[in-house]
C-alpha cells in the first residue's frame, strides 16, 4: 500500500515540480529522491511497517513476493533514473511530466503486483498503459514516435477490449471478480470460464509482447524515444509478467491442465519468433526489441510451469533482465549510430562502456557467472519440474543458442572491429562508475542468486 | 409477446443495424451519428434491465461527452468520405471473415451451456438504482474509485504533454 | 429474457466492432469501433449482473449481488473516457504532423 | 565460498585466477609477460608440491567443498584424484612451456592477452577439479569464453568467423549438457549436484539413452570427434599459436575427461548400448582425419587433423571400458598434450621466421636449422607413437584394450598408424629435407631459449617413453576405481 | 657376466649420445673412433657372453632391468634374454657391425664433420636398436628394437637429405615397414589377449595347449611383420630403393643384420610356427616365391648395388623357405653366412664405387681386376660363397636349407635350386662385368681408379676369410658325423620344435646325388656367365620383351602406385574437398544459413500495418478458442 499511494503522490509532486522549476537538471534529482523514498517505504512495508491502514476489501493482498518484486522494479527504476535521467529530460520540454508519468506507471506496477480482483488488475493495467501511450509519443515532431504512439494506443485499447470481454465472461461464469472467490476447478470448467481464460491469456500475452500478439513491440520500441523504450522494455514488461503469473496462479491455478498447452504454444512461438527474427536485424535498438520478445519467451516458462521454482525464477529473471537491459540501453543512448557498425571500435575508444555492455550482453545470452545464467537456469528447471512438454525445454535451449548469435554480433563490433572516430557522445565518469556498479550487480547475482531469492522466504 | 419483448427485439435490431452502419458508412460523421444510435439502443437495454443509473451515465458520458468529442475532432479535421479511398478488397474480406468467425466460434461455444436456462431479470431488481450502487461503490469499491483518480491524473498529464505546443 | 439473447447480442456487437477495427483505415473510426466493443462488453456485464442477481435474490431478497458488475461497467466508462482523451490527443498530434488519420500511412516502422 | 586457501584444489584454481586478474592491470609488456610466466610457474610448483601429498591420509588436502548455492543443492566441491591430477599436471606443465615458447612474440594489449590466457588456465583447472555438476558446468563455460576472445582478438585474418563458429558450436552443445545435468539433478535422491549423488541416481534404460546423447554430444563437440569436428581446423588455423596450443593441447582433453568423469559411470546401460556406435564413429574419424591430413598443405591444419585422428583413438578407448585402455588413455591424455604442444612450438618457430605455413613453400630447413630439425623429428615421431617415446606407451595400451573389445576395430584403427606415418614423414620431408628455396634461404637456427624449451619437451618424451611408471602410479588407483564402479 | 648384458646395448647408445649431441664439437677422427670403439666394446662383451653360453647345460638367462608397462593383468618388464640364439646374433651384429664401422670411417671421409658425426650417431643407434631387438625377452621389447631399426634405416637411407629421391626412398622404407609392424602389433595384442603376457618364457610353454586356429592367426600376423622387415613379397619393394643410403649402411642394415630380423623373430618363436597348421607352408611358399622373383629381377639389373639388393631379397627368401620347412638351424646358419658374404660383397661394391667416384652402373665399369686387386679377390670370394660352391660357407648353409626343403617336398627343392642357379648366374654376371673385360668408364675415372685405403680393405679381408671358413661350423653329417656344431649349439632353442617335427632323414645316397647335381649345375652356369659377360660391350638398343619386364622389375612399383597410392590420394582429396567442405562443414553452416533465411522470412510478418497485426491477433484468438473449447 505504501508504494501505491506514495508513487501516486510522487507523480503529483513531479507535476508541480515541473511547474515550479520547468525543466532544469535538478528535476532529475527530485525524481531520484522520490524513487529512494519509494524504495524505503516499500522496504518498510516488506519489513512489516505499513503507513496506511486501509481496508482494501480483499481487492489487494501484499505478499512478500509482490513486495519483493516492487523492490526489484523500484531499484531498477532508480538505476534507470541515475543512468538515463538526464536523457529523459532531453526528449522534450516538459521533463518533469515524463517523470510524473513514470511514477504513475510505478503506481500501476505496484497495483498489478498485488491485485486480488480483476477490477484492480484492469485498472492497474490501464494505469500502466495510458502513460506509456504518451511516453511513446513524447517526441512529438518525430513521425516515428507518433507512429509508435498511435500503434501502441490502438492495439493496446483493442487488447483492453479483449481483456474486458474475458473478465465479463469470467464473471458470467463465476459471478465474482475476486480471484479468491472464483474457486475454479472445484466445479467442472464451463465454456464461459474457458473462453474467459483464453481471452485473459491473450490480453496478458499482448501486454507482455508474447507471440503471436507481439507485433506492436518491435515497432513501438523502435519508434519511441530510446530512454522510454528502455523503461517500457524492462520494468513494465517485468510487471506485466508478475501480473500474468499472479492471475494464472491465484486465479486459474487449479485449471492449469486446461490452458497449459496454450501457454506452451505461446511460449514456444515467442521464443522462436523473437530469437529468429532478431538474427537479421541491422539496428541494435530493434534487435533489443526482438531480444525483449525472446526474453519474454523465457519468462513465459514461469507461467507455463506455475511452481515455486518458476516464481523465484521470474523474480530473478526480472532483476537480471532489467539490470542488463537498462544498462545496455543507457549505453545505446550514448551511441551516435544505432546500427551494429555504430558499435565498431567502442572497446578502443570507451573501454568501460564496452566492458560493461559485454557483461550485460553475456547476461542476456545466459552465460554462466552472470545473473542471466541463473535466471534461465531457474526457468528451465521450473519447466522440467512440471514433467511434461519436454519439447518446450529443447526449444528454449535451441533458442538460447541462437540468441548468442545476435548478442555476440555486438561484442564483435565493439572489440574486433575498429572505427576511426569515437562512436559515442561524451560520457561522464559518474556514468561509467554507475555502469560498473550495475555490471557488478549482474555478476554478483550470477555468482550468488541466493542474495535476492533468499529474501522471498522471509 | 409482451411489450418488454417487443422493446427488446426492437432495440436489438436497432443496435445491430446501427453498429453495422458505423462500420460500413463511408462518411466518418455518419459513423459517429450511427454510433450514438448504438449507444441509445444500449441505454434502452439498460433500462429494460432496470439499470437506470448506467443508462443515464451511458447517455451522458458516451453519447453526450465522448461522441461529441469525436465529432469535434472529425469536424476539426473536416474529414469527409473522400478522405478514405477504398482499401484493398483482400484485407477487407479477411477482416470480415475473421471477425465473423470469431463471433461464430464464441456463439458456438456458448449457445448451449449452463447459462442456457438462465434468465436475466428484467423490469425487476433494484440493484441498478443509483442509491444501491452508491452504497456499494462507497462501501466496498472505494479503493478502485480512489485509484481511478490516478488514471485520470495520468490521462490529464498525458493530454497536456501531448497537446501542449512546444 | 434468456441470458443467451444478451450473450449473442453482445458477441455480435463485439464482433462487429472487431470487423470495424480490421476493415477501416481511418484511425478515428477504428477507435470508435473499439468503443463499440467496450459497449458490447458493458451490455453483457449488466446482463450477467442481473442474471446473478436473479439467482441470488430468491434466497436473499436484500442482496446486492450483481451490483459489482454494474460498478465495473461504471469503471469501464471511466477508463474509456480517459482513454478517449489520450487517444484523440494522439490522433490530433499525428494529424498535425502528417495531415492524415489514415493508419496505413503509419508504416515507417516495419521488419 | 571464497573460503580458506588451505588445500591444493582451491589453490590450483585461485592462483591462475588471481594471476590473470592482476595481469589485466600490468600494462607494461615485458613485465606482464614475466608476471604471467611467473604465475604459471608458481602454479606448476604448487602442483609439484601437491604430488607429495597424494596418499589417503592427506585426503583433506586434496578434497574440499565450500557452501555455494544451498538453496539448489549445489556446492563448490573440488577433488584432486588421480584422474584430475594427471590433467592438472598437463595444464600446469603446459602453460609455462607455452608462455616461454612464445615469449618473443608481442601482442597488442598484452595485458588482456595474458590475463585471458591465465583465466583460461583457471577454467581448465576448474573443469578438471570440480566434482559438482553445476560448478563443472560453470568452469566448462569459463574455459570457453576467454578462449573465444583470445581467438577473435589476436587470431588470423578469418579469426572472427572461425572463433564465432567455434564458440556457438561448443556453446550449443554445452546447453544440451546443461539440460542433461538438470534432468539428472531432478532425479537425484537428495536434489543435489554433487558427483556422489549423480553416481547414485537411478535411471531407466530409456532415460539413459537420450541423456547419454545429451551429455555425449557436448563432449564430442569439445573433443572433437568425427563428425563434430568442423570447428576445429578453422579455429586452430586462425588462432594465435599460443592459443592453439591451449586449445589442442589441453582443451580437447576436457571432452575426454568429462566423458570419463561424468558420462560412463552415470549411464552404464546406455554406454553398453551405444559403445559400438561411438567406437565406430571414432574409428571412422581416425581414418577420415588421417586421410584428410594426407592432403593438407597448411602445417596448422595438418597438425589439427592429426590431432583429430589421435583424439579419435582416445575416444574409442574410453568406451572399450577395460582397465588397460583406460590407463593408457589417462597417460596418453598427458602425452598427447605434451607432444602436440611441441609440434605447435615448432610450427610457431617456423612461421615466426618465414611467415608462412604452406608446406609446399618450405623446404631444406634441416640445412639451416639442424637443431630444430632434430627436435621436430623426435616430436613428430613421438606423435606417431614410435617406441621409446611417450605416446607409444599410451597408444599401445589403448590399442591393446581396443583389441580386447574387438580385434576388427583394432585392425581398422591400426590403419591410421600407417597413414599417420605417411603424412608425418611427408611433412618432415617437404619442410626440413630437400633443397632450400627463396623463402627458406634466410632461415636461421633457433634461439637458445627456444632450443631449451624444445629440449625439455624431448627429454620429457623420452623419459615417459622409457619409464612411464610414475604416470601410472598417479592414475592407477582412480582408473581401477572407475572400472570397478562400472563392473559392479 | 650375463648380469652385465645391459652393457652390450648401452655402449652403442652412449656412442650415439656423444656423437649425436656433440656432433659439432667432436672432430671427425674422434667421431669415427667413438663410433667404432663403442661397437667393439659390445662385441667383446658379446664374445664373453658367448663364451658363457656355449658351455653345455647353460640355461636361459632373463635379465630384468625395470618394469616398462605395468597394469592390472599385464606386466611388460624391460628385460633381456640371453640364450644360444640371441648370443649368436649378438656376435653377428656386433662383429659385422664393428667391421663396417671401421670401413665407414674411411668410406665417409669426404663428409663434413657434423654430418660425419651424425652418420656414426645413426649407425650406433642402429646397433643399439638391433641389439634390443635380439636381446628383448618379450615381444614388446623386440618390437621396440623392431621399430627402432626401421627408424634408423629410415634415417640412414635419407642420410643425404638434400636429395629428394633419397628422402622418398627413406619414406617408402619406413612406411612399408610400418605396414608390417601393424601386423606384428596385432599379433602382440592377440598374444596379450590369449596368454596375458608377451614374455617368451611365459608364452612358449603355453603354446602346446592353444587352439591351432589362434596360433595360425598369430603366426601369420607375425609373418606379415617379417615380410615388411625382411623384404618379402609383397612388401619387398623398399629394399632395392634403400640402396640410396651410403654403401656401408646397405651392407650393415640391408644385408647383414636388420633384414634378418624377420628370420630371427620366426626362429625365436619357432615353436608357434611348428604347431601352427597352415603358416609354415605359407612362409615356405612366400619365401620361395620371393627367392625366385627377386632372382629373376637381379638378372637384368645394371646398378651394382641394385643387383646385390635383389640378391639379398632372394637370399632372404631362401631363409624363409628354410624356416617354412622347419629347417630352423639351416635358416639361422644361412643368416650367419649370408651376413658375412653379403656384407663382404656390399663393402666390395662400396670399394668399387669409391674407386669409381660414385659410379654405380656396371656397364661403365669392367677390367677393374688390375686396378683393385684386393677388392677383386675378396669380391670373387664373396661371389663364390654366395653361389654356393663348396667348400665356401654359402654352400653349407644353402645346402642345408635345400635339403630341408627336399625332405618336405621335392618341388620346393627344385624351385629353390633353380633360384640358386639364377643367383650364381647374376652374381658372376656382376663379377664379370665389373672386373673382367676392359675398362668402359670415362677417361678421368680411369686415371683416378685406385685401391681403397687399409681401413676399407682390412674389413674386406676379414670378411672374406669368414666367408670362406664360416661354413665349417655346420658341416652336414653326410660328410662327418656330429660335425654340425651349430645344430648342437642351437639345439636347446629349437628343442621343442624338433620334438614335434620328428625325423625325416634323407638317405645319404640321395643327398650326395642332389649335392653333386646342384654343384655341377652351378659351375656350368658360372662358366656360362663368365663367358657371356667376360668381355661385355655397351650396346645402345634397349632391351625388349621379357628382358624389358625384368629390367623394370615386373613393373611392381608401378602396379602398387596405381592400385594403392593413387586411389588413396584421390580418396583423400575427395574427403578434403567434398566431404569436409560440403558435408561436414555444410551441415553446420547450413543450419546457420537456414536460421538467417527464416529470420528474413519472419521479418515480412512485421509488415508495419496495424490492420494486419490485429488481423493476426484475431485469427490467433479464434484458433486458441477452437483449441480450448473443441480441442478436447
Amino acid at each position: 500500500m505504501n508504494a501505491i499511494i506514495l508513487s501516486a503522490v510522487l507523480g503529483v509532486v513531479m507535476m508541480y515540480t515541473g511547474i515550479a522549476m520547468k525543466n532544469r537538471p535538478s528535476v532529475k534529482y527530485v525524481a531520484i529522491a522520490g524513487v529512494l523514498l519509494l524504495i524505503v517505504a516499500n522496504w518498510l512495508e516488506f519489513a512489516g511497517v505499513s503507513f496506511f491502514s486501509i481496508d482494501v476489501k480483499g481487492m489487494l493482498s501484499f505478499t512478500s513476493f509482490g513486495l519483493l518484486f516492487n523492490m526489484v522494479a523500484f531499484v531498477s527504476t532508480l538505476i534507470y533514473f541515475l543512468l538515463s535521467g538526464s536523457d529523459v529530460q532531453q526528449v522534450g520540454k516538459n521533463g518533469a511530466d515524463y517523470f510524473a508519468l513514470m511514477f504513475f506507471v510505478l503506481c500501476g506496477v505496484s497495483i498489478v503486483s498485488s491485485f486480488q480482483s480483476l477490477l484492480m488488475l484492469f485498472i492497474g493495467i490501464e494505469i500502466i498503459s495510458i502513460p506509456l501511450y504518451i511516453l511513446a509519443g513524447s517526441d512529438k515532431r518525430n513521425l516515428k514516435s507518433n507512429e509508435a504512439s498511435l500503434k501502441y494506443f490502438l492495439m493496446g485499447s483493442f487488447s483492453t477490449g479483449l481483456m474486458l470481454m474475458g473478465i465479463t465472461l469470467l464473471y458470467g461464469g463465476t459471478g465474482t471478480f475476486y480471484l479468491s472467490g472464483m474457486n475454479l476447478g472445484g466445479v467442472v470448467m464451463t465454456p464461459l470460464v474457458g473462453l474467459g481464460i483464453v481471452l485473459m491469456m491473450i490480453s496478458m500475452a499482448f501486454k507482455a509482447s508474447a507471440a503471436p500478439f507481439h507485433f506492436w513491440t518491435p515497432d513501438v520500441y523502435d519508434g519511441s524515444p530510446t530512454v522510454f523504450t528502455s523503461f517500457m522494455a524492462t520494468i513494465v514488461k517485468a510487471a506485466v509478467f508478475i501480473a500474468f503469473l499472479r492471475l494464472f496462479e491465484n486465479g486459474f491455478g487449479k485449471l492449469q491442465s486446461t490452458w497449459q498447452l496454450m501457454a506452451a504454444m505461446i511460449t514456444a512461438l515467442t521464443l522462436i519468433i523473437g530469437n529468429v527474427t532478431a538474427v537479421f536485424q541491422q539496428s541494435v535498438k530493434r534487435m533489443l526489441a526482438y531480444s525483449s520478445i525472446a526474453q519474454a519467451g523465457f519468462m513465459m516458462l514461469a507461467v507455463f510451469a506455475l511452481n515455486t521454482m518458476g516464481k523465484q525464477g521470474l523474480l530473478l529473471y526480472s532483476a537480471a533482465y532489467c539490470l542488463a537491459t537498462i544498462g545496455l540501453f543507457a549505453v545505446l543512448i550514448k551511441m551516435k549510430d544505432y546500427t551494429f557498425d555504430g558499435f565498431n571500435g567502442l572497446a578502443r575508444h570507451q573501454p568501460v562502456l564496452a566492458l560493461t555492455s559485454t557483461i550485460f550482453l553475456l547476461s542476456l545470452a545466459g552465460i554462466p557467472l552472470t545473473a542471466g545464467f541463473f535466471s534461465k537456469y531457474y526457468m528451465l528447471v521450473a519447466a522440467m519440474k512440471t514433467g511434461q512438454m519436454f519439447w518446450l525445454v529443447i526449444v528454449g535451449v535451441v533458442c538460447a543458442a541462437i540468441s548468442v548469435y545476435y548478442y555476440f554480433r555486438v561484442i564483435q563490433s565493439m572489440y574486433f572491429k575498429d572505427a576511426a572516430v569515437t562512436p559515442t557522445v561524451a560520457v561522464g565518469s559518474g556514468f561509467k562508475a554507475l555502469l560498473l556498479i550495475t555490471a557488478g550487480m549482474v555478476i554478483l547475482l550470477g555468482i550468488k542468486p541466493g542474495l535476492l531469492l533468499n529474501l522471498m522466504s522471509i | 409477446m409482451s411489450i418488454t419483448e417487443v422493446l427488446f427485439w426492437f432495440l436489438t435490431a436497432l443496435a445491430l443495424l446501427s453498429a453495422l452502419m458505423v462500420v460500413f458508412s463511408r462518411n466518418p460523421v455518419h459513423s459517429v451519428l450511427w454510433l450514438i444510435a448504438v449507444f441509445f439502443a444500449i441505454s434502452g437495454h439498460y433500462i429494460i434491465l432496470n439499470a437506470q443509473f448506467l443508462a443515464i451515465v451511458n447517455l451522458i458520458v458516451y453519447a453526450g461527452a465522448i461522441m461529441v468529442l469525436f465529432l469535434f475532432v472529425i469536424m476539426l479535421m473536416n474529414l469527409n468520405a473522400e478522405t478514405e479511398p477504398q482499401k484493398n478488397r483482400w484485407l477487407w474480406w479477411a477482416g470480415t471473415i475473421a471477425g465473423g468467425s470469431l463471433m461464430l466460434v464464441i456463439i458456438a461455444a456458448l449457445k448451449d451451456t449452463e447459462t442456457k436456462t438462465q434468465m436475466a431479470l428484467v423490469k425487476g431488481g433494484d440493484i441498478g438504482l443509483i442509491q444501491n450502487l452508491g452504497m456499494v461503490l462507497f462501501k466496498d469499491y472505494v479503493l478502485p474509485f480512489e485509484i481511478s483518480s490516478v488514471l485520470f491524473l495520468s490521462a490529464m498529464v498525458g493530454a497536456v504533454v501531448i497537446g501542449k505546443k512546444d | 429474457m434468456p441470458i443467451n439473447y444478451y450473450i449473442f447480442l453482445a458477441v455480435a456487437l463485439f464482433s462487429i466492432g472487431v470487423i470495424g477495427v480490421l476493415t477501416r483505415r481511418n484511425a478515428i473510426i477504428v477507435f470508435m469501433c473499439i468503443e463499440l466493443m467496450l459497449n458490447a462488453v458493458n451490455l453483457l456485464l449488466v446482463a450477467f449482473s442481473k442474471m446473478h442477481y436473479a439467482n441470488a435474490v430468491t434466497f436473499n431478497p436484500g442482496t446486492t449481488t450483481g451490483a459489482e458488475a454494474q460498478l465495473f461497467v461504471f469503471f469501464i466508462m471511466v477508463v474509456a473516457a480517459a482513454e478517449v482523451s489520450v487517444g484523440l490527443a494522439i490522433i490530433v498530434m499525428m494529424y498535425r504532423n502528417i495531415h492524415s488519420v489514415d493508419i496505413n500511412f503509419l508504416n515507417r516502422l516495419k521488419h | 565460498m571464497f573460503a580458506a586457501f588451505d588445500n591444493f584444489p582451491a589453490l590450483l584454481i585461485w592462483l591462475p585466477l588471481i594471476g590473470g586478474l592482476l595481469s589485466f592491470f600490468i600494462t607494461n609488456e615485458r613485465s606482464v609477460k614475466s608476471w604471467s610466466l611467473l604465475s604459471s610457474i608458481l602454479t606448476l610448483a604448487l602442483f609439484a608440491v601437491s604430488l607429495f601429498y597424494t596418499d589417503q591420509k592427506h585426503y583433506a588436502l586434496n578434497s574440499v567443498s565450500y557452501v555455494w548455492l544451498p538453496e539448489i543443492g549445489s556446492s563448490f566441491a573440488l577433488l584432486l584424484d588421480g584422474m584430475s591430477r594427471i590433467l592438472c599436471l598437463l595444464t600446469a606443465v603446459s602453460f609455462p612451456l607455452i608462455f616461454a615458447a612464445t615469449y618473443s612474440t608481442s601482442y597488442k594489449s598484452p595485458n588482456a592477452f595474458y590475463g585471458l590466457m591465465l583465466l583460461t588456465q583457471c577454467g581448465l583447472m576448474g573443469v578438471f577439479l570440480s566434482v559438482d555438476a553445476l560448478a563443472f558446468y560453470f568452469f566448462w563455460e569459463l574455459a570457453l569464453i576467454p578462449a573465444y576472445f583470445l581467438v577473435s582478438q589476436w587470431g588470423g585474418e578469418k579469426r572472427i568467423q572461425a572463433a564465432f563458429k567455434f564458440f556457438i558450436y561448443t556453446f550449443a552443445g554445452s546447453l544440451f549438457l546443461l539440460i542433461g545435468i538438470i534432468y539428472v539433478y531432478l532425479k537425484t535422491p537428495d536434489q543435489s549436484f554433487s558427483l556422489v549423488s549423480f553416481y547414485q541416481v537411478q535411471l531407466t534404460a530409456g532415460e539413459q539413452g537420450w541423456l547419454f546423447w545429451m551429455f555425449f554430444v557436448a563432449f564430442a563437440i569439445k573433443m572433437p570427434i568425427f563428425p563434430f569436428h568442423t570447428w576445429q581446423p578453422d579455429a586452430y588455423e586462425q588462432s594465435p599459436t599460443a592459443v592453439t596450443m591451449v586449445l589442442s593441447g589441453i582443451m580437447v582433453k576436457m571432452g575426454l575427461f568429462a566423458t570419463l568423469r561424468w558420462l560412463i559411470v552415470m549411464f552404464p546401460d546406455a554406454v553398453r548400448q551405444f559403445d559400438n556406435v561411438v567406437i565406430g564413429l571414432s574409428i571412422v574419424g581416425m581414418l577420415y582425419a588421417s586421410c584428410v591430413a594426407l592432403v593438407q598443405d597448411d602445417l596448422k591444419r595438418l597438425v589439427a587433423y592429426s590431432s583429430i585422428a589421435h583424439i579419435g583413438l582416445m575416444a574409442a578407448s574410453v568406451f572399450t571400458l577395460n582397465l588397460m585402455s583406460l590407463q593408457g588413455l589417462l597417460v596418453q591424455m598427458f602425452n598427447h598434450g605434451i607432444n602436440i604442444i611441441g609440434l605447435w612450438i615448432v610450427v610457431f618457430l617456423i612461421e615466426k621466421q618465414t611467415g608462412i605455413r604452406k608446406i609446399s613453400h618450405l623446404g631444406g630447413l634441416a640445412q639451416k636449422a639442424p637443431a630444430l630439425a632434430i627436435m621436430l623429428v623426435v616430436i613428430a615421431l613421438a606423435n606417431i607413437a614410435l617406441p621409446l617415446t611417450n605416446a607409444f606407451v599410451g597408444e599401445f595400451m589403448m590399442f591393446a584394450g581396443l583389441y580386447k573389445f574387438s580385434p576388427w576395430y583394432a585392425a581398422a584403427a591400426g590403419l591410421s598408424i600407417i597413414l599417420s606415418a605417411v603424412y608425418t614423414l611427408n611433412m618432415i620431408k617437404n619442410v626440413f629435407y630437400g633443397n632450400l628455396n627463396a623463402v627458406t634461404q634466410g632461415f636461421k637456427e633457433i634461439l637458445l631459449h627456444e632450443r631449451i624449451i624444445l629440449a625439455m619437451i624431448v627429454v620429457l618424451i623420452f623419459f615417459v617413453g622409457v619409464y612411464p611408471e610414475p604416470l601410472f602410479n598417479i592414475i592407477r588407483s582412480t582408473s581401477e576405481m572407475i572400472i570397478g564402479k562400472f563392473i559392479k | 657376466m650375463t648380469k652385465l648384458t645391459y652393457l652390450i646395448p648401452l655402449f652403442p647408445l652412449i656412442g650415439f649420445l656423444i656423437n649425436g649431441l656433440g656432433r659439432r664439437m667432436v672432430p671427425k677422427s674422434v667421431a669415427g673412433l667413438i663410433g667404432s670403439a663403442s661397437v667393439l666394446a659390445s662385441f667383446i662383451l658379446s664374445v664373453l657372453v658367448f663364451m658363457e653360453v656355449r658351455v653345455d647345460g647353460f640355461t636361459v638367462q632373463e635379465v630384468k632391468l625395470f618394469s616398462f608397462i605395468k597394469t592390472a593383468g599385464l606386466d611388460i618388464p624391460f628385460a633381456f634374454q640371453i640364450d644360444q640364439l640371441s648370443s649368436l646374433f649378438l656376435l653377428i651384429i656386433t662383429g659385422v657391425g664393428f667391421l663396417i664401422h671401421v670401413y665407414s670411417a674411411a668410406y665417409m671421409h669426404e663428409e663434413e664433420p657434423q654430418h660425419y658425426a651424425r652418420y656414426f650417431a645413426y649407425l650406433n643407434l642402429f646397433v643399439f636398436s638391433m641389439l634390443l631387438l635380439v636381446l628383448g625377452a618379450n615381444y614388446v621389447i623386440m618390437f621396440i628394437g623392431w621399430e627402432g631399426v626401421g627408424l634408423c634405416s629410415y634415417l640412414l637411407i635419407g642420410y643425404w637429405f638434400k636429395n629428394g629421391d633419397y628422402n622418398h626412398a627413406a619414406k617408402k622404407a619406413f612406411v612399408m615397414n610400418r605396414i608390417g609392424d601393424l601386423g606384428f602389433l596385432l599379433a602382440v595384442f592377440w598374444m596379450i589377449g590369449q596368454f596375458g603376457s608377451t614374455s617368451f618364457g611365459v608364452i612358449f610353454p603355453k603354446v602346446g595347449a592353444t587352439a591351432p586356429a589362434v596360433l595360425t592367426g598369430i603366426t601369420l600376423l607375425l609373418f606379415v611383420g617379417a615380410t615388411g622387415k625382411s623384404a618379402q613379397i609383397p612388401l619387398y619393394t623398399w629394399l632395392p630403393d634403400a640402396m640410396a643410403g651410403p654403401t656401408p649402411v646397405s651392407a650393415l642394415i640391408h644385408a647383414a643384420t636388420m633384414v634378418t630380423a624377420g628370420i630371427y623373430m620366426i626362429a625365436r618363436s619357432n615353436i608357434m610356427y611348428t604347431l601352427a597348421p597352415v603358416t609354415p607352408t605359407v612362409v615356405a611358399v612366400i619365401g620361395l616365391a620371393t627367392a625366385l622373383f627377386a632372382a629373376t629381377i637381379a638378372i637384368k639389373q645394371n646398378d651394382i648395388k641394385k643387383v646385390l639388393a635383389y640378391s639379398t631379397v632372394s637370399q632372404l627368401g631362401l631363409m624363409f623357405l628354410g624356416l617354412g620347412v622347419g629347417a630352423y638351424t639351416g635358416a639361422v646358419f644361412h643368416v650367419m653366412t649370408h651376413a658375412f658374404f653379403k656384407a663382404l660383397l656390399f663393402l666390395g661394391a662400396g670399394s668399387v664405387i669409391h674407386a669409381m667416384h660414385h659410379e654405380q652402373d656396371i656397364r661403365n665399369m669392367g677390367g677393374l681386376k688390375k686396378h683393385l686387386p684386393i677388392t677383386h679377390l675378396t669380391f670373387l670370394i664373396g661371389c663364390i660363397a654366395i653361389a654356393g660352391i663348396p667348400p665356401f660357407s654359402g654352400f653349407f648353409s644353402k645346402d642345408e636349407i635345400l635339403m630341408g626343403a627336399f625332405a618336405h617336398s621335392p618341388v620346393l627343392y627344385f624351385i629353390g635350386t633353380f633360384s640358386a642357379l639364377l643367383t650364381a648366374f647374376y652374381m658372376f654376371r656382376l663379377y664379370a662385368m665389373t672386373f673382367l673385360g676392359q675398362f668402359r668408364g670415362t677417361q678421368e675415372q680411369q686415371h683416378h681408379v685406385h685401391e681403397s685405403p687399409a681401413a676399407m680393405t682390412v674389413p674386406l679381408i676379414v670378411l672374406a676369410l669368414l666367408a670362406i671358413v664360416a661354413g665349417f661350423v655346420g658341416v652336414p653329417e653326410v660328410f662327418a658325423k656330429d660335425a654340425h656344431w651349430l645344430e648342437k649349439f642351437l639345439a636347446p632353442v629349437f628343442a621343442a620344435s624338433t620334438a614335434k617335427q620328428g625325423e625325416h632323414a634323407i638317405s645319404h645316397s640321395t643327398e650326395y646325388a642332389l649335392m653333386g647335381g646342384t654343384v655341377l649345375a652351378i659351375l656350368v652356369v658360372m662358366i656360362y656367365a663368365l663367358k657371356k659377360f667376360g668381355n661385355f660391350r655397351k650396346t645402345a638398343e634397349p632391351a625388349t620383351g621379357f628382358a624389358r619386364v625384368l629390367e623394370n622389375k615386373w613393373y611392381v612399383d608401378e602396379i602398387y602406385d596405381a592400385v594403392i597410392s593413387r586411389p588413396l590420394k584421390g580418396f583423400s582429396v575427395f574427403l578434403n574437398n567434398v566431404m569436409e567442405r560440403s558435408v561436414i562443414d555444410g551441415v553446420v553452416n547450413g543450419t546457420g544459413k537456414f536460421i538467417q533465411y527464416s529470420s528474413r522470412q519472419f521479418r515480412w510478418l512485421q509488415s508495419g500495418q496495424v490492420g494486419s497485426y490485429i488481423l493476426i491477433m484475431v485469427v490467433a484468438t479464434v484458433v486458441f478458442f477452437i483449441i480450448q473449447i473443441f480441442g478436447k
